[in-house]
C-alpha cells in the first residue's frame, strides 16, 4: 500500500499539448506513470505522445477510467481546468500551476468542499509514490521506495527531504503547495500517512505564515502516533515590508516559526532547525 | 501591487464610497497655479509613498494659507521620506494629496481581505480605528470583530449587522455603513484585491461616515485582467535591485546581511537564509531563481548581486531536479566568463548529477569554492564574507 | 410573470446578445405611418401573446411587400389567438413583432433555469433546437446536455465547453455561444429569473448565431425589487378572474369543471379537487385563500366564484388552525347575505372549534349544507352540481 | 424521545416584533414551548412578551443556550435571516415566511450544505412534538402525543393528517414547505423516524412538482423499515399553463402523482389516493 496513487492509478492529464504538459508527461511515461489521456479544448481528437487527446472531461470519462488528473493549463485556465475535473468526479485532482489568481481559488475551494474529489496543488510539485506512480514534475531519479512519508509546503524542500531520507527511501511524497488557497493540506495527508502501512515516519516541512501547522500539531496530539520529523522554513526571514494591518489583524501576531515550532515540540514532533537536520533525525528513529 | 492613497480614494470615490474633497499635485505641476485655485481654508498636504507611519516621519502637514500651502507643497514634494516601515534611504515623493481636512469625531476600523484559514473573503471592523489598530488586535483581540463572506451570498444584512455590533452606530450611519461594505466588497471582487482597508473611516462632526485614508493590495496573478489597476503602479517606490528582479522574473528581496544567496524554490532559499543564520552569518538577500532553474536565470542572478554594495560572498545552492547539476555547473562557469564578479562564491549543488556538477567546478575558477553538504556551504559563506557579522 | 417575446427580446439586446433587427407595432399606432418606414423587404409579423404554438395558431406571418405588410397587421392586431397552449376564448393581440427573417442553417436550443433538485441554476443545450425540444427531450434525453452553474464560480470555461460539447460549433461560434451564456446567466442573476430560453438560437447563413426567439420568466416573489421588470407585466394576457383573484391575494386557477371549490392551503385545495374526481365530478377551479384563513377571505372567494358561470355547486372545505371554525362559519354566513349567490353550497369545517361551526351553520341559510367528512361533502356538492359531469 | 425538538428544546424567535412574530410567540409560549430571546435589527436591549430582545443573533448566543430558531423576518429579508442563524452555528433553523424569492434560497442551500445547522422551512407550518415543544404556526391544540410520525410538503395537509391520526397521535410532525429550494426533506424525516423509538407508522404526505417523493421511495426501499402511509394531493390538476420549456426538459416528463403512487408503492409503501383514507390505513396498520 501506499499514499493515494499506486501502480494500478490511471492518470489524466489536463493541458497535455503545452510545452510543460509535452515535457512533465513525457517524463511519467518514461517513470511508469500509467497516464491514459489528455485534454486541450481544441484539439480533441488529435494525439500527443501516443495518448488520445479530448477536448472536454466529460468525453474523456465516457471512454477511460481515471483515478487521478493532472492539471499543467496557465494560471489564467488552471481554476477552471480544476472545476471541470470536479465536475468529472475525478478522485484526485493534482494541480501542479503557479500564480494562479488567489480569487479563482475561492469557488473552487467552496466547491470542493461538497465534492467527491481530493485537490493536491496548486502551485506544488505533486505526489510521488516511487518506483509505482509520479504525478508532477518532480525529479523521479532522486527517489527512491520506502519507509518514509513525506509532506511538504515547498517544492525544492520536498526533494531535500527526500535527499536526506535516501537511506531508508519513500513511502510516498506530498507537495501540497504553498499558494494561500490550496487542497489538501497537512492534516489530510499526515491522517493518510498514519494509516498507510508502508509509512513508518513522517517528514513534514513547513514555512512561515498562515496556521496550517499549528493546527497540524493539535491534530498530532490527539490522531497521529507515528513518529514525525518537522522542518519549518523561515525562521531568519524579516516580518517584510507590508502596507496594511489587515494581515497582522486576523492572524493577530501568529505565524512565525517560533510559534510554529514550539506548538509541534508541544505535540511530541522531532523538531529540526536547519534542512541538514532531516536526515540525522530520521536516522535516529529508524535506527 | 500596492497603490498609492490618493489611487485609493479614485477607486473609493469611483464606488460611491465618500471621500474627502481633494486635489492631487504631481512633481512638475506649477505650484503658483496650483495654489491660486484654493481659497484661504486650510489644507492638509500628505506624501504620496508606498509605506504607512507617514505621519510622525513628516509627511503629513497641515496648512492655514495659501503661502503655506505653497511652502508645504515646496518642502515635501522631490524630496524622500523616511518612515519606520521603509529602509534607511526611505522613499522618493513624487506626488502629494491636498486634502480638506475632516472633523473627526471617531474613528473606525473596515477591512477585507483573503483569509488563508476560511479560505473566504473575511471583513474585519473595529471601533478602535486608526494607526493603533494592530496593537488593538494584539492586546484586545476582542475589540475586533470579523466575519467570513461566501462567495455564494456575498455581503448580506447579517454581514453589516455582526461587524457593526460594537460600532454604536444611529440608524442612518448603519445604513452608510452596509452601502461602504457592499461597495468595498464590489470593489474587492471587481479588481481582484487581496486587501482593501480604509482605516480611519471616521465618524465626521456632521455624523456622516467619512473614508479618510484606504490602504489597498492587489494580487498580481490577476493584474493581466485588470489593466486600469495595472496602471496604477508606481515603480519609483519599488527598490531599484528587487525591480530589476522582477523584470527578469525572479523573486528577490532585498536583507541587511552580507552573505548573497543564489537559490532554486521559495522554499529552499528560506531555508538557506536560516542555515547562514544558524551559523552565525546575515544573508544579503533572499533570491529565488524558480524551482526547476535554468543555467540562464543562474547567470541573471549574478548580475543582480554585483549591484549590491553590502554583498562580500555568494552562497548558490541549487537542487538538481528535472534541470541536471551537470548543466547548472557549466552555466555558473560561463556566467563568471560574462559577469564582472569579483566575490568568492561557494557553490552546493544537489539532487540529479551532482558529482559530475561538483566535478566539473573544481578547480576550474579561482573564486568558486564547490561543497558537499548544506552546513559546510553556509559556513564557508560566511567565512569567505570576512566572518561573522 | 411571463413577458412578451419583444420585451424578451429587448432584454437580451441589453445584455449584448444578437437579436433579429426589429420593430414593435402597438395596438393604436398608424399602420400607415409604420409601413412607411419599411422597405420592400420581407418581414415577419409576430403576434405578441403569452403562449407557444402560435405559428401553426396563425399567429406568424410572412410579407414580402408594404402592401402585404399593412394587410397582416390589419388582419391579426385587436384580434385573439387560440393555440394549444392557451384556452378555447384565445389570448388578445395588442402588439405585434415586426422582423427581419433570418436564414437559418441550424437550430440549438439554450436555456437557464433554477432546478429544484440541485438547488442551483442549471443550464441546459441541445443542438436539435425548435418546437420539437420538449419531444426530444422525452424521446432522446441523451440529446440534451445540462449542467449546474454553483452560484460561487458563475459560468466557468467548462460550463461552456460542456455545453457546446455536441453543438458542433466551430471556434468564433463557440467563442460567441460562451458570452451569450454568460450574459444570459448576468441577466437570470440580475432579473430574479425563473427560467431564460433561447430557443432557437440559430446559426444563421453568416456563421454568426442569433437568438430568433426567447421565453422569459420571473420570480414574482421578487418582483418587488425589479421594477422595470415589474413593469412589463400585460395583465390583458391573464384570464380575468385570476386576475381578480391576485388582486385579493387568493390563489386561483381556472379549471374546466363545475364545481366551484373554497379551501385554505394549496395541499388542501389540490386534494380537495382531487377527492371530488375521484368521487366523479369536475372541479371548476384550485382555489387557496391561505393557510390561516379569515371570514373576510372567504366572502371574497365567494365573491371570485359568483363571476365563473361554469360554476354549478361551491364546495367550502376548511381546515380550522389557528382561526377557529366558529369564526369561519360566522364569515361564511355573513358572505351569503352580502353576495348575490344563488348556488348550493357543501361546507366541511375541521380541526379548531369544528362542531361549533358546524352547529352554527344548522338550518342558518337555505343555500348551505354543512357535512362532517371529506367524501361525504365531495359526493354532496357532485350532486348538488347536477350530478356526475 | 421524539424527533429533532423535545421538551428541553430552547428557542430564538427572530423577527419577534412583528405581528406574526408576536403572536406565534405568544401561541409557543401558551403551548409551554421554552423560548427563551427574541431578535429585531434595531430593537435590541427592550422586552417584548417578557422576553429579551437582542439586535443579532450572535449577541444572542453569548446571552443563552439556543437549540433552535424560529423565523418569522418578511420575505426579503427571511434568507439573511436564516444565514445569520447558520453563521451562529444553531442547529435547527425553521423558517416559517412564505415568498422567498428562490434566488435568495440558493446560497442558504449552498452555506447549509458545509454547516452544522438544520432548516426546516421555509414557507412551511414548522415542528410539533405534541405536548412538549411546537415550533411553528400550527395549531397546538389539534395535536396529541402519539405514535404517529407525520412529514409534509403542505401545511394544511399536516394538519389533515394530525387530525385523521387523531385516534393514535403524534410522536413529532414536520412540514417541510413547499418551495422549490427547501431545507430537510422527506429522505431526512424519514431517516429520523426510522430511528425514533416513540415513532410506529410514519404518515409522508407529497404533492406533485419535483421528484423529492420518487427519492424517497428509492430510499425507503432500502433504509426504512417502519410502515409508512403516503398521500400524494395533485392528481387531479392539469398540466398547467406553461411557456418555457426547461422545466419539462429537466424533468423529462416526471413529477406527476402517478409516478409518485408507482414509486411509492414498489418500495412498499401504503398509498391512498385521497385523504380521507389516510386515518383508514394508519388505524388498519396500528390494529
Amino acid at each position: 500500500m501506499s499514499v493515494l496513487i499506486d501502480e494500478y492509478t490511471q492518470i489524466l492529464c489536463q493541458g497535455i499539448t503545452g510545452s510543460v504538459g509535452t515535457f512533465h508527461t513525457q517524463q511519467g511515461l518514461d517513470y511508469g506513470s500509467k497516464i491514459v489521456a489528455g485534454v486541450t479544448p481544441g484539439k480533441g481528437g488529435s494525439t500527443h505522445l501516443d495518448l488520445p487527446v479530448y477536448n472536454t472531461v466529460s468525453e474523456v470519462m465516457q471512454n477511460h477510467e481515471i483515478d487521478a488528473t493532472v492539471i499543467y493549463v496557465p494560471a489564467a485556465f488552471a481554476a477552471d481546468a480544476i472545476l471541470e475535473a470536479v465536475e468529472a468526479e475525478i478522485p484526485l485532482i493534482v494541480c501542479i500551476t503557479e500564480g494562479i489568481p488567489v480569487q479563482d481559488m475561492i469557488p473552487v475551494s467552496d466547491i470542493l468542499e461538497t465534492s467527491a474529489s481530493l485537490l493536491i496543488g496548486p502551485n506544488c510539485p505533486g505526489i510521488i509514490t516511487p518506483d509505482q506512480c509520479k504525478i508532477g514534475i518532480m525529479p523521479g531519479a532522486i527517489h527512491k521506495a520506502g519507509n518514509v512519508g513525506i509532506v511538504s509546503r515547498s517544492g525544492t524542500l520536498t526533494y531535500v527531504a527526500v535527499d536526506q531520507t535516501k537511506q531508508h527511501g519513500q513511502s510516498t511524497c506530498i507537495g501540497i503547495g504553498g499558494d494561500p488557497i490550496h487542497g489538501l493540506d497537512f492534516i489530510e495527508c499526515l491522517t493518510m500517512f498514519e494509516h498507510d502501512q508502508d509509512t513508518d515516519v513522517i517528514v513534514m516541512v513547513g514555512e512561515i505564515g498562515g496556521t496550517a501547522e499549528e493546527e497540524a500539531a493539535e491534530f498530532i496530539q490527539t490522531a497521529v502516533n507515528k513518529p514525525i520529523v518537522s522542518y519549518i522554513a523561515g525562521a531568519s526571514a524579516p516580518p517584510g515590508k507590508r502596507m496594511g494591518h489587515a494581515g497582522a489583524i486576523i492572524s493577530g501576531g501568529k505565524g512565525t516559526a517560533e510559534d510554529k515550532y514550539k506548538a509541534l515540540e508541544n505535540a511530541g514532533v522531532h523538531t529540526v532547525r536547519t534542512l541538514a537536520g532531516i536526515g540525522e533525525a530520521v536516522n535516529k528513529i529508524l535506527a | 501591487m500596492y497603490i498609492h492613497e490618493y489611487q485609493s480614494k479614485r477607486l473609493l470615490h469611483t464606488y460611491e464610497i465618500p471621500v474627502p474633497r481633494s486635489e492631487v499635485f504631481t512633481q512638475g505641476d506649477s505650484i503658483e497655479k496650483f495654489v491660486a485655485n484654493f481659497g484661504g481654508e486650510s489644507w492638509i498636504v500628505k506624501a504620496q509613498v508606498h509605506a504607512g507611519g507617514r505621519g510622525k516621519a513628516g509627511g503629513i502637514l497641515w496648512t492655514h494659507t495659501k503661502e503655506e500651502l505653497k511652502q508645504q507643497i515646496d518642502k515635501l514634494m522631490g524630496t524622500r521620506l523616511v518612515t519606520k516601515q521603509t529602509d534607511a534611504v526611505g522613499l522618493p515623493i513624487q506626488t502629494l494629496l491636498v486634502e480638506k481636512p475632516a472633523n473627526i469625531k471617531r474613528e473606525i476600523y473596515l477591512g477585507l481581505l483573503v483569509d488563508r484559514a476560511s479560505k473566504k473573503i473575511t471583513a474585519i471592523a473595529s471601533a478602535e480605528g486608526g494607526i493603533n489598530i494592530e496593537e488593538v488586535a494584539e492586546t484586545s483581540p476582542e475589540k475586533i470583530a470579523s466575519v467570513n463572506i461566501h462567495k455564494t451570498s456575498g455581503v448580506q444584512g447579517y454581514h453589516c449587522r455582526l461587524l457593526a455590533q460594537d460600532l454604536n452606530l444611529n440608524k442612518a450611519q448603519f445604513k452608510q455603513f452596509s452601502h461602504i461594505l457592499r461597495q468595498m466588497y464590489a470593489l474587492f471582487l471587481d479588481s481582484d484585491a487581496s486587501l482593501i482597508e480604509i482605516n480611519p473611516l471616521i465618524v465626521a462632526e456632521d455624523e456622516s461616515l467619512l473614508a479618510l485614508d484606504a490602504k489597498m493590495n492587489f494580487d498580481d496573478n490577476a493584474l493581466f485582467r485588470h489593466k486600469k489597476i495595472a496602471s496604477l503602479k508606481d515603480t519609483s517606490q519599488e527598490n531599484p535591485i528587487e525591480l530589476k528582479a522582477k523584470q527578469h522574473d525572479l523573486n528577490y528581496v532585498k536583507l541587511d546581511g552580507s552573505i548573497g544567496c543564489i537559490v532554486n524554490g521559495a522554499g529552499l532559499a528560506m531555508a538557506t537564509m536560516d542555515l547562514i543564520k544558524h551559523n552565525g552569518g546575515e544573508p544579503a538577500n533572499f533570491l529565488d531563481v524558480g524551482g526547476n532553474t535554468t543555467a540562464q536565470r543562474v547567470t541573471q542572478a549574478f548580475n543582480l548581486l554585483i549591484d549590491d554594495e553590502s554583498v562580500r560572498s555568494i552562497f548558490v545552492n541549487i537542487f538538481g531536479g528535472i534541470v541536471r547539476c551537470d548543466v547548472i555547473a557549466e552555466g555558473i562557469l560561463q556566467a563568471l566568463e560574462e559577469t564582472e564578479l569579483t566575490l568568492p562564491v561557494v557553490v552546493l549543488l544537489q539532487g540529479t548529477n551532482a558529482e559530475q556538477g561538483k566535478e566539473i567546478l573544481k578547480g576550474k575558477h579561482q573564486l568558486i569554492t564547490a561543497v558537499s553538504e548544506l552546513t559546510e556551504g553556509a559556513k564557508l559563506a560566511i567565512e569567505k564574507a570576512g566572518g561573522q557579522s
